[in-house]
């Protein structure tokens, strides 16, 4: 049961991988890196079941929150070509 | 309740890839972004589910729950986000071409 | 402000005992400890909310998110339709909503739950329009009746409309 | 074959694939972020492996300070990648050296999950059996390291902070010159 969603989420990475290749602007892959994180939060809290050891969630969650502060670091980056400035300007 | 949790994972895993699947055959970015929020919803929020009906520790449910209220409450400022620049670096773009002066970055 | 640093660190320490479930003395006042910290640093930031319409906003939401869990679903099926179609069926377009009447919380939940629907994302917000990307020419018109942000309007109350 | 078989060799090709997906790249800016994705997936490994400390680890730190470190680092100087003239061979001659020399190394190690290495019989049952009881902390791994090897983690620790600090002097130097020239 849990082997099924764990081989549809295995596929769901290669797939996103060859989005992140294949671009072809820099925000396709953005998004696809940003989709691969869910993809790895997803994953891991299945491994914790699959093992019927579920202490592993707490990863996942700092999976969730982490995948977020990259994706805005860069945007910011991309944005003010500066992580140092306010947003406010 | 095992059933129930058989037919929300399997259920998450057909629209992720169903997801996955629009991410390769829509046309541009702006349309790849609705497939790639596929995943995020409904894919995810099933999965968390299936997993959350098949739990019987508390704490266990207690975490699922805040990964999917970290990701519901995440995903659409990433996106947003994403979206927003893209169309600012499209603006600059056009302008930078029609001054024929592009700045340097 | 010290009451709402307490109250911070009060959430803070619930979040602790949740994600960790040991109750032992020392675990615990080392719960409290990063509880003040993250509190106070909250504080630094100004990142709290100046009014408690965030509270009453919260209290309110379990009656919305029913709806709004439907309406992810179906534009789930919706989009996922599409996909699947081997003619694509979709005609990608952006438009406008207003937010008047919304307060800056309300704006931000129609925002992000404009999002979290497959089929529309927002582009743009600012002070009375939201700018969002629709798939298809039905979910922009779907969009513009209005019913998600008449939802979210009797959310926020009636009385802080401002 | 297992489940677990299937998932580490999955993760295994996925790593590789990224790896060559990076190489590929052009954009730094592609390149930082991807790299996310390089520790998320042996993050994903560590958990396989059950060393789930060092999944959080590299979370943390590979996925998360690293990225805005190398965000900040393409900020100051350029988003573009620049291809060096320099000759291929020598590089690759040191690289295929150095593998080959860590995978003879690898040869002479136990058997992965072997209960008889000599780590699993040394001082971990110890920790693992009483460390509740000395140290009084939920996690062994956590009392392993701030009780039992302190003077280790403070030395770490010492190295940590030194590191933090150059890259911050390098950093917080160039910035400053940015806002003068504004």
């Amino acid at each position: 049961m849990f082997t099924t969603a764990f081989i549809a989420i295995l596929v769901v990475m290669f797939v996103l991988l060859l989005r992140v290749a294949l671009g072809p602007t820099i925000f396709d892959r953005i998004l696809a890196i940003n989709t691969f994180g869910t993809a790895i939060v997803l994953l891991i809290a299945l491994f914790g079941f699959l093992t019927a050891r579920p202490d592993f969630l707490d990863i996942a969650l700092l999976y969730a929150l982490i995948n977020f502060i990259s994706t805005i670091a860069v945007l910011k980056l991309f944005r003010h070509d500066s992580l140092g400035k306010s947003v406010d300007e | 309740m095992f059933v129930v949790s058989w037919i929300l994972l399997v259920l998450g895993s057909v629209f992720c890839l169903i997801g996955t699947l629009g991410l390769m055959r829509l046309p541009d970015f702006y349309t790849r972004v609705h497939a790639a929020s596929i995943i995020d919803s409904l894919g995810a929020i099933l999965i968390l589910l299936g997993l959350i009906t098949q739990s019987q520790d508390p704490l266990v449910i207690i975490k699922l729950i805040l990964i999917l209220l970290f990701m519901m409450l995440t995903g659409p400022t990433a996106v947003h986000a994403l979206a927003h620049t893209a169309v600012l670096s499209e603006k600059n773009r056009a302008s930078d071409q029609n001054s024929e002066h592009p700045q340097e970055p | 402000m010290l009451i709402r640093i307490l109250i911070a660190a009060s959430l803070l320490l619930l979040l602790w005992v949740l994600l960790s479930g040991h109750l032992g003395i020392l675990l615990l006042s080392l719960g409290i400890a990063s509880g003040l910290l993250v509190a106070w640093l909250i504080h630094r930031l100004a990142l709290q909310s100046p009014n408690f319409n965030t509270l009453y906003f919260s209290l309110n939401l379990p009656r919305f998110l029913p709806w709004f869990f439907l309406e992810v679903v179906r534009s789930n099926l919706d989009v996922s339709w599409r996909i699947l179609h081997p003619k694509l069926p979709i005609s990608p377009n952006t438009s406008t909503v207003s937010t008047s009447k919304l307060n800056d919380v309300a704006t931000t939940t129609y925002a992000n739950c404009i999002t979290l629907t497959p089929g529309t994302y927002t582009l743009n917000v600012d002070d009375q329009t939201i700018e969002v990307h629709s798939l298809t020419q039905e979910t922009a018109e779907k969009l513009q009746q209005g019913k998600m942000k008449e939802r979210i309007s009797v959310l926020q109350g009636r009385l802080n409309t401002s | 074959m297992d489940i677990e078989t299937i998932i580490n060799f999955s993760l295994l090709t996925l790593l590789a694939l990224t790896v060559i997906v990076l190489i590929r790249m052009k954009s730094l800016l592609a390149i930082a972020l991807s790299s996310g994705v390089y520790s998320f997936l042996s993050a994903g490994l560590f958990v396989a492996m059950d060393a789930v400390d060092v999944a959080f680890t590299e979370a943390a730190v590979g996925a998360g300070i690293t990225t805005i470190l190398l965000l900040g680092t393409i900020a100051i100087t350029g988003r573009e990648q620049t291809v060096s003239k320099h000759k291929r061979f020598l590089p690759i001659a040191v690289i295929t050296i150095t593998g080959a020399a860590l995978i003879y190394g690898t040869l002479d190690m136990p058997l992965y999950g072997d209960a008889n290495a000599p780590i699993h019989t040394h001082v971990a049952p110890h920790y693992l059996t009483q460390s509740s009881e000395e140290i009084g902390i939920p996690n062994v791994v956590t009392s392993v390291l701030a009780s039992y090897r302190g003077y280790d983690t403070l030395g770490e620790v010492a190295v940590i902070f030194t590191a933090a600090v150059g890259v911050l002097l390098l950093l917080g130097k160039t910035a400053k010159r940015g806002v003068r020239k504004q």
